[in-house]
């Protein structure tokens, strides 16, 4: 199959969507690139940061590709707005770390107006790009990856995907969504390559992927640590053990299900997280899996996170900082050690 | 930029039909009298909720709105009941919803703060302080990009036009030269805050600096709000951009239902603007130029105490929400299936 | 001992520190009230939406009880700035609902300034007051309690005190710390009372309050989710079941080492947080403590919250949103149950 | 609102003493030193970091900071380097922290966006754009209620001057009457959004809105600058509050080091900036009246090449930060004991 890089993929799948489908639109800082350049109408433009909406632009034109100034509350609110009139906003928070800015447009209107207003609307369909990640030497306002805060309010949906053919299906997924969905993108994945199917297909919101199956434990995976765990399972299946890994892929709602039949075959859980451990999406999935198949656990089910520290940016701290394979395996071991202790 | 000067009593101008006038009465009767009564029912103990009413505002929402058509999308504040209905929203539908009950507005789920039909253009309202505007910018730009003439309004009061979130989306709204209206109801005083202090300037006085007509009016005179919103929508709907419309006027019912202590309102302050109640003042006007205006009069408030009566009737007959809807429509992909905790159900 | 109001617990502490400390300021939204208004210097001023800080204006004036205009960024950025300067400001966020119209100052700079500057400075001793709690019929945006997403921040503390007594203690220790404290109010709490010793106490952040002693179950609770549970347990105790009773008081840091200890002895664990579930400080307790107590656990551990919902205003519904003491006995008789079961 | 024109080249002006302008010369000429060796070890990948340099803009850092005393504090940018070495943060101590070595600004923790020295009024900068606005209020507050004369400024750039942070804190500033500067250095993007398109009027024209004083000046003239940032803060330190200086220049490096395509920038409009480098025209100017010039800059940029060399030593020389240093220092509070997940540890 065509190889494509994660950030040709939701290009693509932007693309696609907005082709099909005249109501799509896509706003945020440097979308386009040079608005009101003579000129830079065309394929000139940015596309964003590391160009991931690059040529969106020159077929759509500034109308349905638009450059925000720097008010992240008053576009991704205009997004909403634009939604109760039936046009679909891909917009662009340009990292996670700038929620703080624009948060209240995206937990109390977009995640509820549909509740509030007697659920009989046709939803809020935004979908909100933004990255996460750390790693890239940025420094503690532009590094993070706390999505748990936005997978606790009910009314949003929040994908994460690991793979570049993922990150088509669910952006196109996302887009005909009726319901906000915030659709995150690690940048240490942009680069990276892999098969992407042509045209038209979806990958379903709320179903996680098992990604490689195994009797022994049960790794669950979000975003950019499923690369991370695939090297530790490597090493692990060198060592007897067969783990078996889900790629969370969306973060709410929760494909709890998924996991929890896993985890009555393996009865051991490791959660993987790039995020920081307190309120985390992995806390969450340990405590529901304990909380509701208890009795299918054989040992203590753990967590794989990031310290509880802002991202440093000394290459030498912020490496100590991310989650390594070798915690993984350390955690797996220490999971299938508790057994044979017992 | 334009400024209206206040106007100590509003003699009837030319270009303003008398039908029209007859119109700015009645929902300003219906607001007055809306409110009043929840006032008391809140009073009594009947109504539960957490109440912002409007009383001694009517000329905001009246004078406005009633330009704006039925598809002209609006967004409003915690203090939303006249915009409600000024814009057509049924007062039978916000009184269930004032009640607690099912069939109303917003199914249970909304009350006096959220209150919204989007059928009617009254897309939201809300508990968070200056939110509304960025909201309206989208309606704004979808007309905009549907290439309709239709704009969008956004209310919000003085103390609000401090907020960020207010004062970005202006910008936008210059910068992108959206069809709205940004209507700053200045009633002196956000909850306990003195516009003075505040805000070192009148918030209209800001617009310019975005690049963005304003005007400061008179909003206990209807016909005065009437003629500079005219203005304003005309503007807008001929693609010239944004407008700010600065209205003073004064909240009779203080910050809200139930406020431990209203001191802080300085009664001279008070009895200046009850002097110049809108309603009074329209009524004024109209008896000067109508013979049968006493007549009309009687007849419109006959008409609305009706209409709210029936619409308190509804009220209390409607039946309670079944506490399983609950958990019903946080999303509105059908195909969502989760549980109580919001998990996925195969 | 003395009685006092739980609202009038937390004025008396903000009194007393202020009256010690001319670096202590007061700044809010009304937190005086009338600011600018001929002769309400004085004690006709508000002190706040529920009068939490009425008088302060009176005793220590304008310079240090400071009105603000609805600017939440601006006012609490200012206050971190101040401390920077070494005063220390007890702000109001008046609803942790508006959080997200300024969260950004409080988790990128607050919580972050400290650490990102090298860990070399003063801290940032800022105290911030918000009001959680649902029912008081005011719907979607103003009642909720999602404080969850702020001790999700490595570098805030976050405290919920449930008494009087404990809200006058960790007051006054949030008013004296170097860090950026969170202090929740939730306003069913305001009109409780309770004994409060005079003067000048406090209790420490970061430490849980064993309430009452028991042998069969661990239920631990958050803020107003205590009296709920207090019910609870009176029931159970009926039954011949001996819940022991945690007062959570401080949510980050977590005292995990007390609740670890006492389901040490109990082997079951209820948490109940009025907050909703997904990320929640609830299924963060049962997701600790089941990865760091798993053997100890003699039955699946459980939460009782709200529902994934935004918080409805209809009585009828918000009833049905907020924990009720009959489902935390349902949980406690669940876990039981189990190991009857057994 | 006083308006400085822009100069095409700055005679001399009475009042400015030439040991201020060589003073000038030599904060400009570290700073340009600092960043040019800054981008080539970038480029030579000797430098980790997602790196903003300010090449051109030398005349907004200088010609404000010298008015400013030590416990003056200012808040800053991801841009934030000449700021930095304007206030008197050390080279060396920055050049560690850029390296990620141990022993620098910020113990490796904060790295060139986060670059910070207290002790020299350097408060806070970061990758928030905006937020350093209200973290300066507070600062102005803090020497307004010291009694002190004491001002701040927060530097910002013209995409952030469209965000609420930074105009919800003008107006507080102006409610406050602090004693602040709003120093908006307009380079003409926000990354490759040009000022035309983010704002429909010059920033400054929003401060008279707010109540606040203002002065457009040509950033490239390191005197002007100077002048206009004299007048602000003599009004802010008699207590006369707030003022917004919008300040034009340009960025050589573009929006940060290893920007993917600079095709936007027109090669017409660089080059008018270049043509007016800060540097070249104080230099010029200097060269008109002081007849030693020429060998008082060799002597200054001598001097600065050998102070940027050994900080760039000291950065190579510095140790490694201990791994185990990443969970130290989230709490200022000694007394907390926390293990890895932020639990508490009895
Ligand atoms: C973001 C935010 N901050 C604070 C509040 C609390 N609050 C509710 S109403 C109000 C006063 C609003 O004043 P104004 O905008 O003038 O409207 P008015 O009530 O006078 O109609 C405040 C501060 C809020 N709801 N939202
Ligand atoms: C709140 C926020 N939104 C977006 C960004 C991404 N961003 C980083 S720099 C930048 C451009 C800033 O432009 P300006 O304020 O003019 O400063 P300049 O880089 O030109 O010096 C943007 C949009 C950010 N860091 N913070
Ligand atoms: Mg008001
Ligand atoms: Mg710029």
């Amino acid at each position: 199959m065509r190889v494509l890089s994660f950030a040709d993929a939701i290009n693509e799948a932007i693309q696609l969507e907005m082709a099909r489908d005249p109501r799509v639109l896509v706003t945020g800082e440097d979308v386009a690139g040079g608005a009101t350049i003579p000129g830079f109408d065309r394929a000139d433009a940015w596309g964003g940061v590391f160009g991931v909406t690059r040529g969106l632009v020159t077929e759509f034109g500034r109308d349905r590709v638009i450059d925000t100034p720097i008010s992240e509350s008053a576009f991704i609110g205009a997004a909403i707005g634009a939604a109760t009139s039936g046009y679909r906003t891909v917009t662009e928070l340009q990292f996670l770390d700038f929620m703080g800015v624009c948060l209240d447009q995206i937990i109390n209107q977009a995640a509820k107006l549909h509740y509030a207003r007697g659920s009989d609307s046709a939803g809020i369909p935004i979908v909100i790009r933004s990255m996460i990640g750390a790693g890239s030497r940025a420094g503690s306002t532009q590094s993070q990856s706390h999505y748990s805060t936005v997978a606790h309010f009910p009314g949003l949906k929040v994908v994460a995907p690991a793979t570049p053919a993922d990150a088509k299906g669910l952006m196109i997924s996302a887009i005909r969504d009726q319901d906000p969905v915030f659709f995150l993108e690690n940048k240490a994945l942009y680069e990276t390559r892999g098969p992407v199917p042509e045209g038209d297909y979806t990958v379903p919101i709320g179903r996680a992927n098992v990604v490689r199956e195994g009797r022994d434990v049960t790794v669950v995976t979000i975003a950019r640590m499923l690369s991370v765990a695939e090297k530790a399972v490597a090493e692990l299946a060198g060592r007897g053990i067969e783990a078996e890994l889900i790629d969370l892929r969306t973060i709410a709602p929760l494909d709890l299900p998924t996991i929890l039949e896993s985890v009555g075959r393996t009865g051991r859980l490791v959660v993987v997280d790039e995020d920081t451990p307190r309120c985390s999406v992995a806390s969450d999935i340990v405590g529901l899996v304990s909380s509701r198949a208890f009795d299918k656990l054989k040992a203590a089910p753990r967590m794989v996170t990031s310290p509880h520290t802002p991202v440093p940016f000394a290459p030498v701290l912020e490496d100590a900082f991310i989650p390594a394979a070798n915690d993984v395996v350390q955690a797996v071991l220490a999971t299938v050690g508790q057994e044979v202790a017992v | 930029m334009n400024q209206t000067k206040v106007s100590e009593v509003s003699e009837l101008p030319a270009g303003v039909p008398e039908a029209t006038l007859v119109d700015l009465y009645r929902t300003m009767s219906l607001i007055r009298t809306f409110e009043e009564r929840v006032h008391e029912l809140f009073v009594e103990g009947e109504l539960p909720g957490f109440l912002h009413l409007c009383s001694g505002q009517e000329a905001t929402a009246a004078g406005v709105i009633a330009h704006l058509r039925t598809e002209d999308g609006i967004t409003s504040t915690h203090r939303n009941h006249g915009h409600a209905l000024a814009k057509g929203v049924s007062p039978a539908a916000m009184m269930i919803e004032l009640y607690g009950r099912a069939g109303g507005t917003n199914a249970g789920k909304g009350g006096s703060m959220h209150l919204a039909d989007q059928r009617v253009g009254h897309v939201a309202s809300g508990g968070i302080v200056g939110a509304g505007a960025p909201l309206a910018l989208g309606l704004a730009q979808a007309a905009k990009l549907a290439g309709t003439d239709g704009v969008a309004a956004v209310f919000f009061g003085d103390g609000a036009a401090q907020q960020g979130t207010v004062l970005e989306s202006m910008n936008l709204a210059a910068v992108w030269k959206l069809p709205i209206l940004f209507v700053c109801e200045n009633n002196l005083f956000g909850q306990a805050t003195t516009i003075g202090y505040s805000s070192a300037v009148a918030p209209a006085a800001r617009a310019e600096g975005f690049g963005m007509a304003s005007e400061e009016v008179d909003g206990q005179d209807v016909i005065a709000v009437y003629q500079a919103a005219g203005r304003a929508v005309e503007r807008a709907r001929a693609g010239e951009g944004p407008t700010y419309l600065e209205l003073t006027t004064y909240s009779y019912h203080g910050a809200w239902e139930g406020e431990p202590k209203r001191a802080y309102r300085l009664p001279e302050v008070e009895s200046d603007f009850r002097g110049r109640d809108p309603l009074r003042l329209l009524a004024a006007a109209l008896a000067a130029v109508k013979q049968d205006w006493i007549d009309v009069k009687d007849e419109i408030e006959e008409e609305i105490e009706e209409q709210v009566e029936s619409a308190i009737e509804a009220g209390r007959a409607a039946p309670y929400p079944d506490p399983a809807t609950v958990t019903e429509g946080v999303y509105a992909d059908p195909t969502v299936t989760i549980d109580r905790d919001g998990l996925t159900v195969h």
